[in-house]
């Protein structure tokens, strides 16, 4: 069996203990050249297959775009863009493969407040673990490409996995081995980063001079990476974030509130005990008590009422 | 394909054009891909529609469907007046010269010879002028009028780039951009790879509008070359085999021809086929035709065919019409002509033109017989399911028998694909159920009425009774048994390509070893060296590719003789020097041709005998201009389609294709541009494979329900919301689908006048994982292409409003 | 004779006391049984959600989902606990409102807040039946368990998951850890109090208090109890 | 006295402090899960491939099979994945969204799977035996070619029948191709033809 064990792990939601640091595998990645991509759907096709995925036999609302949208049961998705360019006045089809972008710093797992439900493999796949997963949702918040989705079935966070039982026995993503144009590719970061480098040299001698690569810093870099021709604009692509970044909202509730939070309620105890054994107790008085049965004696006789009850 | 897939990623200059290659064959698209990214070859894409490949390609360009010879023309025009030659190619390789006969004419869109009433041409005039030599008379110089490079001059003149916008709707400019871009390949060094597939062939002059691109890239001198060439891709995975075994009326295979009626006998039927050389010293290799064909006999009838019963002439049928191809046939059985059918892996209720002419022809037959594998629409053409198909099954009398089929995974046996490979696959599991191989199933059939013929008699049993049935196992021969006949074997002793003596029953080496006496049989002569003495060269799997011309010669076996790249000789320039030596294919090493691929030319013929490179042509060089070859002219002339949104702007008085065939009760059925003004074209998505993949999970996820694509405008006009239902009718029929709206398809402005186009993918039906839906020959009309017969399913009309969800269908 | 240590002193006592020589302690009234099955309802409540609430808090707390289960579990019980509490804490609201009215004893009060937390009650104001503390803690949650109410449907994924956008999804979650958090440390302020200030656990035991401590703390509210409902009696057997 | 009273309140108060505040450290670190995350097993790992050619379009990409059971006596092979061919010249792996998907139509519920018959003027197929099937059918055929079958046209010998059709599959090998042309030949069938128009 394919197994990673803990020395592969880099990062682990929730966890107190420390990840391994000693070994390091080489980071893998995924580069998906746009310019490539004739939007055949293969890569989806192959994904189900693969994982054994089958999701509801859908409707057409009016475009190519089927499923509508990343579900539990599809994990990536070709999305359709008719894109008539201003400076050109030519019709651009903008076609992007959505689906997992495997950050270098996951919002998902930082979100996530079950102990090993996300794990970060130390090759830079970002995995969940369903097993772990208590359906939250809070990867979704966390998330700043709008990638988990929640099975209403299970109720468990399901997401590409960069095919990582194929990646763990040495073989690509079913969807880049799929790619009839080669459009998606696979190997070490930094081949698909010289890879990508190449490309954008062909396309800008085509007249696309803000072609580019997409490997978004503001999350660490990414092991799903594009190759854009309009690398300057990605929100043309289906609305990929122009500088995806983990949510200020999400950063602050994960990190400052949860030791604010902490430490507020840690010290209204401690005070209280130091309040006690300083001030001590506020007790009642034997006097006070003979004093309050003389006042409501007193009352009493202003009532006019008779004989005290005996108890 | 003359060539084949990995050579398209030498091009410097692709052009896709009747096809969308991205769509249709992706994986084979990668070499295109291939080309951009590595050759920096430049991607054109001429189609109605912005296609996935358009979505890739440097230069798109609209057209409107059924004016791709307009266009072509107007390229070559282009080429012709910019002197855009490979001139050596032109005069060396060519008919160019050739002086044509007097008497051959071309007036107001009509060549010399038509017969209105036949629909047909007399084409004898069709020809070029003999020389007291008894051969074909050429003019080097090009200059004679009646020779064919002036004749080509004269009749492209009318195709000016106005002109060309006037009829196609694309853009003078473009079009302008597409005519320099393909011209930059007329540079010996630089070649183009012509991509086309159904989108030339669904008209009714389909095979003219490959012909006007094969005189372009004959112009250009990319034929035989590496990366250049005119790539059939063809459709399903074995439709090349079954077109190369001759599964059609009129064929044997290997490309010969059934008889016809005028040929009475096996004499006057050979002589009509010697193709001596027209020119000194060609190859003409058809002379070779009679030892093909007795071999075929041998094959079918062993010692029943010998040479005093004319190798058994009289066991095959005569035709006394051109062909009877499936229109005629369904023609036919609408007549009440025929009995019944028995139909193979195939789904014709949902394939051939006007849905609702097939269910009466269907509702008229005694009996069909379905051999499939899936539960087909046409096994159940007489089962309602409501309004997809609103049949009464009480009164419809055919008896219908569907018998369950095995499926590629659990059979072995040989595909030939679009680059002529033939590929052997192995089983890899158990049929289920009762499923039975077709092989099993015809040859059940045919020993079942065998026996009926022996003991009971009945019409001319001798072909039945005696054809060749050599099996181990008599009703299960195997694949390996087949393929051996289709080889090719000795049947008595005879001598190899060295003389040497070679027993009977032996596999030949080849179709260079075919005799003419009997002593050879051969089920199909272009695929000799597929199962040879060495063993089975179909299962072939060394992909090792010297010099990465993209050839792997010892991956399977290629038809013919194992030849990748045909025309291969046109890759060097008459003194046997390649054009290119980046392009090198083979060259001549002064004693004999050597190279990466298999020599289409005598391997010691040495340059300069003069011999042309095209040996299967009496003039063994190109033709630009096809004698009497073609039954609708020996150039390609704009015709409009049969259903048109605009009348013929080149010649006004012409409606279709002059010489294509149509019934008469088909021709009722056109209807016209008043009642039906949008031009409908139909065509698949990646995402299907025809009516199969609705079977298929996953595919009917990934597209699950039937739809049209029109433009922003035509939507507008016709307040057509995205994604909302609409009616889509022609003169033949009505079908509903859910409206796609897109900029990928504009109105095109032709004469004036904008033309909007409907869009009709033809996955849908009522069988399957899908949304049931129609399929568009509820819409199409029955008309053919005037040499192939293929139906006009790229251009017709229709209109088109908004509508109701059909109602749900009554399973 | 059951002999028994009172913790303060350590002196030993005998617990009963022949009741001729019994002191006289009055005993008034201050919730009635239906109140206090409201408020123990409510604080169950809060307990259970402070529990599973903080295991999905903070990691170093994740394993308090053991008392539930499991993380599944939490994390589906969890709202419904939150449902519940909402609607127990509506009643307590209905009943306690009107009392909680500030006034201005209650500034003078906090004015002295110095003497509150040293014990010298005589240098403040007599008080009626809540000091300005109480008043705070009534208040505090009001607004705390409304904000916790409306963001927790927001993040309710089960049910609620499509209906708000992503982004506002994140301001939910960030709001319901805050108000948690600030409703947690009051609950902790709350549960002191009633262990600092003697006597006061009883009020939400028994339903009744000393005179003695009615007269200490709310002497406004004793004086308008006494002459009352207010009964006699020897120190009571079972205590509070 | 009072005494008790606040005795049992310090109590309660130390209850509730406890736990609110330590709960999480009366430790549950049994339900931690293991640190190890589980991949997935790799499912290909002993299943038997077999190479084949998709039978979709005519690229003719090559796939490998991958089936359950190793063909031993007792095991039936059932195809679990495909994938595509790394060897082949032509798709070099690749595979496009029909062929990734091959294993739906390999599977496929719609498959047929017995020999049915539908009567004259009946609503549905019946289930019915091979050997009924092809006795039935090869009557049939007899009978139309004994009936229709013409063996000359005036003086000239034609010996074609073309009552009855026959149509050839375009997704069947050319070994099956072959001999189905010679069945059909062979009865002088002319009204043949195949998919190569469509």
């Amino acid at each position: 069996m394919a197994d990673y064990s803990s020395l592969d792990i880099r990062q682990r939601s929730a966890s107190t203990e420390t990840p391994p640091e000693i070994r390091r595998q080489v980071e893998v990645a995924k580069l998906i050249d746009v310019s490539k991509c004739i939007g055949c759907k293969a890569c989806q096709s192959a994904c189900e297959e693969w994982n054994d995925l089958r999701d509801d036999v859908g409707v057409n609302t009016g475009n190519y775009q089927n499923p509508h949208d990343l579900t539990a049961k599809t994990w990536t998705l070709m999305r359709f863009e008719e894109y008539e360019n201003p400076q050109t006045n030519h019709l651009e089809w903008l076609i992007r493969k959505d689906g997992c972008m495997h950050c270098t710093e996951p919002g998902c797992l930082k979100a996530c407040p079950s102990p090993g439900a996300i794990v970060q493999y130390s090759n830079g796949i970002v995995d969940f673990i369903e097993e772990n997963c208590i359906g939250c949702g809070y990867c979704v918040k966390g998330c700043p490409f709008n990638i988990p989705r929640i099975s209403q079935t299970d109720h468990k966070a399901y997401k590409c996995t960069l095919c990582s039982d194929r990646v763990a026995v040495g073989q690509a993503p079913a969807c880049a081995k799929a790619c009839p144009t080669g459009s998606i590719m696979f190997g070490t970061k930094q081949a698909m980063i010289d890879q990508a480098q190449t490309r954008v040299e062909d396309l800008k001698s085509r007249g696309f001079e803000h072609a580019g690569l997409y490997d978004p810093a503001g999350v660490g870099g990414t092991h799903v990476m594009y190759v854009l021709h309009h690398a300057d604009q990605p929100s043309l692509y289906s609305g990929l974030p122009n500088d995806p970044k983990i949510s200020p909202l999400v950063a602050f509730w994960k990190g400052g509130a949860k030791v604010f939070g902490l430490a507020a309620m840690g010290f209204a105890a401690v005070a209280g005990f130091f309040h006690y054994v300083t001030a001590g107790p506020n007790e009642v008085a034997p006097e006070e008590e003979e004093e309050a049965v003389e006042m409501a004696e007193a009352k009493r006789r202003q009532n006019g009422g008779g004989e005290v009850r005996p108890h | 394909m003359t060539n084949l897939w990995m050579d398209i990623k030498h091009a410097d200059v692709i052009t896709v054009m009747g096809g969308n290659a991205a769509e249709a064959h992706p994986c084979g698209f990668k070499w295109v891909v291939e080309a951009k990214a590595h050759n920096n070859a430049k991607l054109i894409v001429v189609d109605p529609r912005f296609t996935r490949t358009a979505s890739v390609a440097d230069l798109y360009c609209p057209i409107r469907q059924g004016t791709d010879i307009a266009f072509l023309s107007g390229v070559a025009k282009y080429l012709l007046d910019n002197d855009k030659l490979q001139h050596r190619y032109v005069s060396a390789y060519t008919n160019a010269g050739y002086v044509v006969r007097e008497g051959y004419d071309f007036q107001e869109g009509l060549f010399a010879g038509y017969d209105a009433d036949k629909r047909d041409y007399d084409k004898t005039t069709w020809d070029y002028e003999i020389g007291p030599d008894g051969y074909a008379v050429v003019d080097e110089t090009m200059q004679h009028p009646r020779c064919v490079m002036q004749l080509l001059k004269k009749h492209v003149a009318i195709y000016t780039p106005e002109m060309v916008e006037k009829i196609c709707g694309s853009p003078k400019e473009t079009f302008l951009k597409v005519c320099e871009m393909m011209a930059t390949t007329a540079a010996p060094d630089r070649t183009m790879a012509s991509l086309y597939a159904l989108g030339w062939t669904h008209h009714s002059k389909g095979s003219q509008n490959i012909r006007s691109m094969c005189i372009v890239q004959t112009l250009l001198g990319n034929i035989g070359m590496l990366g250049g060439g005119m790539q059939a891709l063809r459709g399903h995975s074995n439709i090349q085999g079954l077109t190369d075994i001759g599964l059609m009326s009129n064929l044997i295979p290997g490309y010969l021809n059934i008889p016809v009626e005028k040929e009475p006998d096996y004499a006057s039927y050979i002589a009509k086929r010697q193709f001596k050389p027209l020119r000194p010293g060609q190859t003409s290799y058809w002379q070779n035709y009679n030892k093909f064909f007795i071999s075929f006999q041998k094959a079918m009838w062993g010692d029943k065919a010998q040479k005093e019963n004319d190798w058994a002439y009289d066991y095959l049928p005569k035709l006394d019409v051109p062909t009877y191809d499936v229109m005629r046939g369904f023609e036919l059985a609408k007549q009440g002509k025929m009995t019944g059918y028995v139909i193979q892996g195939f789904n014709p209720l949902l394939s051939f033109p006007n849905r609702a002419k097939m269910t009466e022809a269907f509702s008229k037959m005694k009996f069909i017989v379905v051999m499939d594998p899936l539960k087909t629409e046409t096994a159940r053409f007489w089962e309602n399911h409501g309004e997809y198909n609103p049949v009464d099954p009480t009164q419809i009398q055919t008896e219908v028998f569907e018998l369950p089929t095995t499926l590629f995974v659990e059979e072995e046996g040989s595909l030939s694909n679009s680059s002529r490979w033939l590929q052997w696959h192995w089983q890899a599991q158990e049929a289920p159920g009762e499923c039975r191989s077709d092989i099993e199933i015809m040859s059940e059939i045919h020993l079942r009425m065998k026996e009926k013929y022996r003991k009971h008699g009945g019409a001319f049993p001798d072909p039945i009774v005696n054809l060749t049935w050599n099996y181990a196992v008599a009703d299960s021969p195997t694949p390996s048994e087949l393929a051996r006949e289709l080889n090719g074997y000795t049947v008595a002793p005879t001598t190899d390509l060295n003389g040497a003596q070679v027993p009977a029953g032996r596999q030949v080496d080849g179709f260079a070893q075919l005799k003419d006496d009997g002593s050879t049989a051969c089920g199909c002569w272009i695929y000799s060296g597929c199962y040879t003495e060495k063993g089975n060269t179909m299962a072939r799997r060394d992909n090792t590719d010297p010099g990465d011309k993209g050839i792997a010669p010892n991956w399977a076996f290629a038809w013919p003789a194992n030849r990748r790249v045909l025309y291969n000789r046109a890759s060097c320039d008459p003194d046997g020097k390649p054009w290119s030596e980046k392009k090198k294919l083979i060259e001549w090493n002064g004693k004999q041709w050597v190279g990466f691929d298999v020599p289409d030319y005598g391997v010691t013929v040495a340059p300069d005998k003069g011999v042309g490179p095209f040996i299967l042509n009496q003039e063994g060089v190109a033709r630009l201009w096809t004698r009497g070859l073609m039954r609708d002219g020996p150039f390609p002339t704009h015709y409009e389609p049969f259903e048109s949104p605009v009348q013929n702007v080149a010649f006004p008085k012409i409606k279709g294709a002059p010489a294509a065939r149509i019934f008469k009760g088909d021709l009722a059925d056109l209807g016209d541009a008043k009642e039906f003004p949008y031009a409908a074209t139909s065509y698949r998505l990646t995402e299907h494979f025809h009516g199969w993949t609705k079977h298929a999970r996953i595919n009917a996820i990934l597209q699950p329900e039937a739809f049209v694509e029109i433009s922003e405008e035509l939507a507008k006009e016709k307040g057509i919301a995205k994604g909302a239902w609409v009616r889509v009718w022609s003169k033949r029929g009505s079908l509903k689908a859910k409206a796609v709206v897109t900029k990928r398809i504009k109105p095109l402005i032709c004469d004036g006048k904008p033309v909007h186009v409907v869009g009709i993918p033809q996955h849908w039906g009522f069988m399957g994982h899908t949304k049931k839906g129609w399929h568009p020959n509820s819409l199409t009309p029955v008309v053919g292409d005037a040499n192939t017969e293929t139906p006009e399913f790229k251009a017709w009309l229709v209109n088109i409003e908004p509508t109701t969800p059909p109602s749900d269908a009554v399973a | 004779m059951t002999i028994h240590t009172d913790i303060r002193d350590g002196e030993t006592r005998p617990l009963h006391q022949d009741k001729g020589g019994a002191p006289e302690v009055l005993y008034v009234p201050r919730y009635t049984g239906l109140q206090r099955v409201n408020h123990w309802i409510t604080a169950i409540l809060f307990t259970l959600l402070t529990l599973s609430g903080l295991a999905m808090f903070s990691p170093y707390l994740f394993s308090l989902t053991g008392l539930f289960g499991g993380g599944q579990a939490t994390r589906a019980i969890h709202p419904w606990f939150g449902v519940a509490l909402a609607v127990s804490f509506v009643f307590l609201f209905i009943r306690f409102w009107k009392l909680n009215i500030p006034n201005k004893d209650d500034v003078e009060w906090s004015k002295r807040i110095g003497d509150v937390v040293t014990n010298r009650e005589d240098r403040l104001p007599e008080l009626g039946k809540y000091n300005a503390g109480q008043k705070m803690v009534f208040w505090g949650q009001t607004a705390l368990i409304t904000v916790m109410l409306i963001s927790g449907l927001m993040i309710w994924n089960t049910y609620f998951g499509g209906l708000t956008t992503i982004e506002t999804q994140r301001w939910a979650l960030l709001a319901h850890s805050l108000a948690a958090v600030i409703a947690i440390a009051i609950i902790v302020v709350h549960i002191y109090a009633g262990i600092w200030v003697r006597g006061t656990g009883r009020a939400m035991v028994r339903g009744t208090v000393t005179g003695g401590w009615a007269y200490r703390h709310h002497r406004k509210w004793f004086r308008q109890m006494a002459g009352g409902t207010v009964r006699k009696g020897s120190v009571d057997k079972r205590g509070s | 006295m009072t005494v008790q009273v606040s005795r049992r309140g310090l109590l309660k108060g130390v209850g509730a402090g406890l736990a609110g505040g330590s709960l999480g450290a009366l430790g549950f670190g049994g339900l931690q899960p293991a640190m190890a995350a589980a991949v997935r097993p790799f499912k290909l790992a002993q299943m038997r491939e077999t190479r084949n050619t998709c039978p979709y379009c005519s690229v003719a990409c090559g796939v490998i099979l991958y089936s359950l059971g190793d063909r031993s006596k007792n095991a039936r092979s059932s195809v679990m994945h495909v994938e595509g061919d790394p060897d082949h010249p032509i798709n070099r792996g690749t595979l496009c969204p029909k062929g990734s998907a091959l294993l739906d139509f390999i599977h496929a519920d719609t498959r047929t799977k017995y020999p049915l018959h539908r009567a004259p003027g009946t609503s549905e197929f019946k289930r019915v035996s091979w050997d009924f099937a092809l006795d039935r059918i090869s009557t049939l055929l007899k009978e139309d070619r004994d009936r229709n079958f013409l063996a000359k046209n005036g003086d000239l010998t034609v010996n074609r029948w073309t009552t009855t059709g026959f149509l050839g599959a375009s997704a069947t090998t050319n070994e099956t191709a072959w001999l189905t042309y010679k069945v059909v030949r062979s009865m002088g069938a002319l009204v043949f033809d195949n998919q190569a128009r469509v």
